[in-house]
């Protein structure tokens, strides 16, 4: 028989407000194997831990029920309190009772009959534990950062300066990113180019990293501290240790009609390509489905040009397999595609652009060479137009719901840069909301306004529409509660953001969580927010919600220093709460192996001793260092001699019990 | 006091289907609008006053009859807020207003018959069932 | 059918640890209240929940048994709920095959982001029990008081 | 075809192929076969094969093969499918039986010739489609179509799915008509709830728990069944009331689902004739119908539907917000 202390916590008033806490205290008193209890005002402070601590030690208590917040708040504390005190940690169960229960109920007398029956499932829970320890397993003492823009590169850097080695599996050609692609940064002006390839130039020369570019993640196994990670590095068709990305091969390429994607599609690329000039890898690769050898078997030119032999037609998908610790996903996000704009022309007019478009056509490596021309006919604009919100906070289903979050810094900076360079031309920006919450983001979108004269418009644009060879934008214009119909050269629409479509893929991989919007689910929004739930996966930068360069940096860094924190240690503790076979009650069928995500199960033939009967039976064995303690195992075996320790069959139908009472 | 008539914002949101709370006053529906310039008030206006409870004022405005219902604010408003159902909501309250013309949905299968179209049927339903 | 005013019913939610059991601590800080009826009982995975203690909840008197989970992909465990998902559906279909009125078992998938969703599939789920009242096809008589 | 088997396992014997054979033997009554196990050449004097050799051997060889040396085993078609099942579970190991597969054109429900008004049975013999029945009043005659097993009216056909050799006549013969397998389960999906409620009620307040159902199945073959186990919290010996009656049939039927071959002894050995192959049948028709057709034991290595999974898999809320009837 157990002697079970249970504590009920105010939580302040939290939880005391809703439940009264004497009621329940009184309550649990009858229930089988209770030997103590009591309230306090904070059971997690040092001093509620200390009425624990000396309970336990006072009533030689064997088990213990909090009754508090969620187990996912304090459940470690109270944990750690019982082991201060000899009990295992194992012996503690939390009935929470306030988000489950005093946050969501009005009526006291409700929530305390609630809070009351939440206690005894726990109790009787409790009744049926067993101290369990925790296991061993190892660290590897390297990481892999999926993604290799500003975000991975900050990643990678952090980690591999604090001595551990660290992987960037790239899906494009070359690392970079999105940051890569842009010419100005907010709200300093910086060229992103120079703030960011020095960066990039020190991952190459870094001995730590590795880079996997033009690759992809395939599969993941393993746990926190052993992922087992499959990647496929895509053939370039150019040896990567030969080239010397001199680049003569596409000046002698004659398949030049390929879309650059660097530069979002304005202009061509040749078939074999270096994406931009401070590209990392500097090498080419060549794009199988526009070569002209690949499709006719003849050409050949770049191989005959190529002086460092570095043109390999035959070379074929490399399939690598790492072993890593900890998992960091970098994995950015995508402008939305605008097929279901179609009120701003986007896809037919050519001077419709999305603001990632005008960045390239800003830059001196752009298509224009750096001049703002209209991509129609190359001619100056004498009027541009910036809409903001394209399909950010848009619950009608053709956009996103949630705020992008740097449309209007962006775009201010835009605006800025036109009216800076060219003074000439007419800036209109109609905006819903400016939001500058940032260091100098205010003063600066003021600037664009005071000092660049650029005319900022309560409302929206409810269409454009070309006439007479020119764009005409409608709009409102909600403070002077007037329709506009302006005409103007180019319109410049600040496209909503999108986790890149790989995110989804990747969190089943990894099994990390995953929002309705394909953002990755950190561990606590507050408290965890470069974590994932899952052990061993970390998350930076955009993947896990909209972020301006510096907030991403930031992260990247926090990333780097929790898996620095894992890395560091030689072994890590495991889920105790595995499963077990009863080797009496095993039929050997093999229908558990199955269902195991793990491969943790496997049989052996094994001598058994069944109340007399000796023989030699196919038994299942659990690997407990594999197991992650799902408990798909346990509904497969027919005869229950599959067991999960901390969740039994016996131990959940107590609680159903308890609650069915 | 910004609310004039809770309850009256209520009966309008009731009658349209329509939350208007869900408006972020971007004004989409008014850059949209074809009949923007004949109105007094206009498609925004129109939702953030029924979200204040300014029912009156709307009902007394030439604004509800110069609505085309051409459905452009529903297809392009970013928050699903159908400012023409407003207008149709509007249009209801003032018809059941007007006692003589006021009939019940019971009173409609009398008053069909064979040749009567289809659309007339249904909107006649829709007018008088809600 | 008889609404019994004084019917109280008894409703077990198995919520996984990852996506569920997040979900309606999300429901809780949020305040987005679900009637006291509903009570939670964590579980590592949907795929731990047996159909032997969906029909053990009625045989103690459970007028209504919901199981939570991550949402189909999103398994923190990459396939429990798919597991899950089909032993679910036989034993449903089973329970209506055998005359036990279906609106009493049912199975959400709720994330740890969906708060919201949570109280409104546990608001839903109470007022169908309240609809098909107290549970007398499927529970041992003797554990009625 | 009894005295070519009995030759054969005679000869097996006598060259040292097999040191067992699991059989028949006559019972109680000449209608009343039972499984028996030959040790010798000499003990398969006493071997029968007719109309009334229903009992699947598969399940048999769990626990009674010969220690050393090959167990010969004889399979009716529908029986080598439990056989490959067992084999997919290592169940057994093919390595050491041996399987003669046996012809079969259905197997006989002595009730159902007594409920054609024929008493008093003394012998009852084959010719053709007909069966010649001797009686204490006299020769009287039947369709053996008319009286055949409940479990025969949906036979998977004669091909046997696993075999060392083969004694049988008509092993590549189409299975009869199967379409009214499910009819009975469709009848019952069509009846209002409360009319199944009733239904089941009705028929599973006969069981008296004797768990004949369990020990017949080659499926429900568990060393120690979680209701005999008093640790698993679910233990118990007897129906207390209606509920578990109805808990032992669920879950009986849930744990053979998806490894069920339908071969139906459950319901022919109910000594109350409870028609439990319904339930089995109702889940190898839902997995059928939303999981793609499944077939228990075709092949020896076969993933079952429970232990697999696809991403698009139906919603549990398709059941639960399925029309209520």
């Amino acid at each position: 028989m157990q002697k079970i202390g249970v504590f009920v916590c105010w939580c302040g008033s939290n939880i005391a407000a809703t439940v009264d806490v004497a009621e329940v205290v009184q309550a649990v008193k009858t229930q089988p194997g209770v030997a103590f209890a009591t309230d306090y005002q904070y059971m997690c402070s040092e001093a509620g831990q200390s009425i624990i601590k000396n309970a336990i030690k006072e009533h030689d208590l064997t088990g213990i029920v909090v009754c508090s917040c969620s187990p996912r708040m304090h459940e470690a504390t109270f944990r750690k309190t019982a082991q201060a005190a000899g009990l295992n940690p194992y012996m503690v169960e939390i009935a929470n009772i306030r988000e489950h229960c005093s946050w969501i109920h009005k009526d006291k007398n409700e929530a305390t009959q609630k809070a009351i029956i939440l206690a005894n499932a726990a109790v009787a829970k409790v009744n049926l534990n067993a101290p369990l320890v925790q296991g061993e397993s190892s660290v590897t003492k390297r990481a892999l950062v999926i993604g290799g823009g500003i975000a991975g590169i900050q990643t990678a850097l952090d980690i591999a300066e604090a001595g551990y080695e660290v992987d960037i599996v790239e899906k494009e050609p070359t690392i970079g990113g999105k940051m890569a692609q842009l010419d100005k940064t907010f709200p300093t002006l910086d060229c992103s180019a120079c703030i960011l390839t020095p960066k990039m130039v020190d991952v190459a020369a870094n001995e730590n990293i590795t880079l996997y570019t033009y690759s992809e993640v395939e599969q993941v196994k393993g746990f926190v501290g052993n992922f087992s990670v499959t990647i496929k590095k895509k053939a370039r068709y150019v040896k990567e240790d030969l080239c010397t990305g001199c680049g003569e091969c596409m000046s002698k390429c004659p398949s030049k009609k390929g879309k650059d994607e660097f530069n979002c599609g304005l202009n061509n690329r040749t078939a074999i390509n270096i994406p931009f000039a401070q590209a990392i890898p500097n090498v080419a690769y060549i794009d199988a489905e526009q070569c002209i050898k690949f499709k006719t078997g003849k050409c050949g030119l770049c191989e005959k040009t190529c002086s460092a032999n570095a043109i390999d037609y035959n070379q074929k998908d490399e399939i690598i397999e790492r072993e890593y610790g900890a998992i960091v996903m970098a994995t950015g996000y995508e402008p939305i595609k605008l097929d279901k704009f179609d009120e701003y022309q986007y896809s037919k007019h050519p001077d419709v652009i999305t603001s990632l478009e005008l960045e390239r056509i800003m830059n001196a490596a752009g298509p224009t060479g750096g001049t703002l021309l209209k991509m129609s006919d190359k001619e100056h604009p004498h009027s541009v137009t910036f809409i903001q919100c394209v399909g950010s906070r848009d619950i009608s289903g053709r956009g996103k719901p949630y705020c992008s979050k740097i449309c209007c810094m962006y775009t201010a900076k835009h605006a800025m840069l036109i009216r800076d360079k060219y003074p000439d031309v007419e800036v209109n920006v109609f905006y819903i909301d400016v939001r500058t919450p940032g260091k100098n983001f205010d003063e600066f979108y003021r600037r664009a306004v005071e000092e660049y004269g650029v005319n900022y418009i309560k409302g929206q644009v409810g269409k454009v529409y070309e006439k007479d060879g020119h764009l005409v934008v409608q709009a409102v214009d909600l403070i002077a509660n007037k329709q506009l119909v302006l005409d103007t050269d180019m319109v410049v629409l600040a496209t909503a953001i999108e986790p890149s479509k790989t995110a989804r893929d990747l969190a089943s991989m990894l099994t990390a969580s995953i929002d309705t919007n394909d953002f990755i689910t950190e561990a606590h929004p507050k408290l965890r927010p470069v974590e994932s739930p899952t052990a061993g996966i970390f998350l930076s930068g955009v993947c896990q919600g909209p972020k301006d360069i510096p907030e991403t940096v930031s992260q990247a860094g926090a990333a780097a220093a929790k898996v620095i924190g894992l890395l560091a240690k030689d072994k890590l503790l495991t889920n105790p709460c595995v499963a077990h076979s009863d080797e009496l009650l095993c039929n050997g069928c093999s229908q558990c192996e199955k269902v195991c995500p793990y491969g943790a199960i496997s049989y052996i033939d094994k001598e058994v001793n069944d109340h007399g009967v000796r023989e030699t039976r196919r038994v299942a064995q659990v690997n407990e260092a594999l197991c992650q303690g799902c408990g798909a195992c346990t509904v497969t075996c027919p005869s229950g001699a599959m067991d999960l320790k901390g969740f039994t069959n016996r131990q959940i139908m107590a609680e159903v019990d308890a609650i069915c009472k | 006091m910004v609310h004039k008539s809770l309850e009256q914002a209520c009966l309008i949101m009731d009658r349209s289907g329509v939350d208007t709370r869900k408006c972020m006053m971007c004004g989409k529906c008014s850059a949209t609008c074809p009949a923007f310039d004949e109105m007094d008030y206009h498609p925004h206006q129109f939702v953030k006053m029924v979200t204040e409870g300014d029912i009156e004022s709307l009902l007394s405005s030439k604004s509800l009859w110069k609505c085309l219902s051409c459905f452009a604010c529903v297809e392009r408003c970013p928050r699903g807020v159908e400012p023409a159902n407003v207008v149709e909501a509007l249009r209801v309250t003032l018809l059941r207003r007007q006692g003589e013309n006021y009939i019940t949905a019971d009173d409609i299968p009398g008053l069909l018959d064979d040749k009567l179209p289809q659309q007339a049927i249904v909107s006649a339903f829709r007018k008088y069932k809600k | 059918m008889q609404v019994n005013s004084e019917f109280k019913p008894k409703i077990v939610a198995f919520c996984c640890n990852w996506c569920s059991y997040a979900g309606a601590d999300l429901a809780g800080s949020s305040r987005l209240s679900y009637p006291a009826d509903v009570k939670i009982i964590k579980v590592p995975c949907s795929c731990r929940v047996n159909p032997l203690f969906v029909l053990r909840a009625f045989e103690k008197g459970a007028d209504g048994v919901i199981i939570c989970g991550c949402h189909p992909g999103d398994c923190h465990y990459s396939t429990g709920n798919y597991y899950a998902r089909r032993r679910m559906t036989l034993l449903f279909s089973m329970l209506d095959y055998l005359g036990i009125e279906k609106g009493r078992t049912r199975v959400e998938w709720v994330s740890a982001a969906e708060g919201v969703k949570f109280s409104t599939v546990m608001n839903n789920f109470v007022s169908k029990i309240y609809q098909l009242g107290e549970n007398v096809k499927l529970g041992d008589l003797r554990c009625r008081k | 075809m009894q005295e070519v088997i009995k030759k054969r396992v005679k000869e097996l014997f006598d060259n040292n192929t097999i040191v067992r054979a699991i059989g028949w033997e006559n019972g109680e009554f000449f209608y009343d076969h039972t499984p028996a196990v030959f040790d010798s050449a000499a003990d398969m004097d006493v071997f029968v094969y007719d109309n009334f050799c229903a009992s699947n051997l598969s399940k048999y060889l769990i626990n009674h093969c010969a220690p050393e040396g090959k167990t010969l085993v004889l399979l009716k078609p529908c029986d080598t499918y439990s056989f490959n099942q067992l084999l997919t579970e290592h169940r057994i190991n093919k390595d050491n039986i041996y399987i003669i597969g046996i012809g079969c054109d259905g197997m006989v429900d002595i009730d159902k010739i007594r409920a054609l008004g024929i008493k008093g049975i003394t012998k009852i013999t084959q010719n053709g489609d007909e069966l010649v029945i001797d009686t204490m009043y006299g020769e009287k005659k039947c369709k053996k179509a008319d009286v055949l097993l409940e479990k025969c009216l949906s036979c998977k056909g004669k091909k046997h799915m696993i075999y060392d050799e083969l004694i049988s006549e008509n092993e590549d013969e189409m299975p009869q008509d199967a379409s009214k397998r499910f009819d009975l389960v469709n009848e019952l999906e069509n009846m209002t709830s409360e009319e199944r409620f009733a239904f089941w009620q009705n028929e599973l307040s006969k069981c008296i728990r004797c768990n004949a159902c369990r020990n017949i199945c080659p499926a429900c073959s568990c060393r120690k069944c979680v209701f005999d186990n008093s640790a698993s919290g679910v233990a118990s010996k007897a129906n207390a009331d209606s509920f578990e009656e109805k808990m032992f049939h669920i879950i009986r039927a849930f744990h053979v689902a998806g490894r069920c071959t339908d071969c139906g002894e459950c319901t022919r050995v109910c000594p109350q004739g409870i028609p439990l192959h319904l339930l089995n049948r109702k889940f190898i028709k839902d997995i059928n119908t939303l999981y793609g057709e499944y077939q228990a034991g075709e092949t020896a290595d076969q993933r079952g539907p429970l232990t697999d999974y696809t991403q698009q898999d139906v919603e549990p809320t398709f059941i639960s917000d399925k029309e209520v009837k």
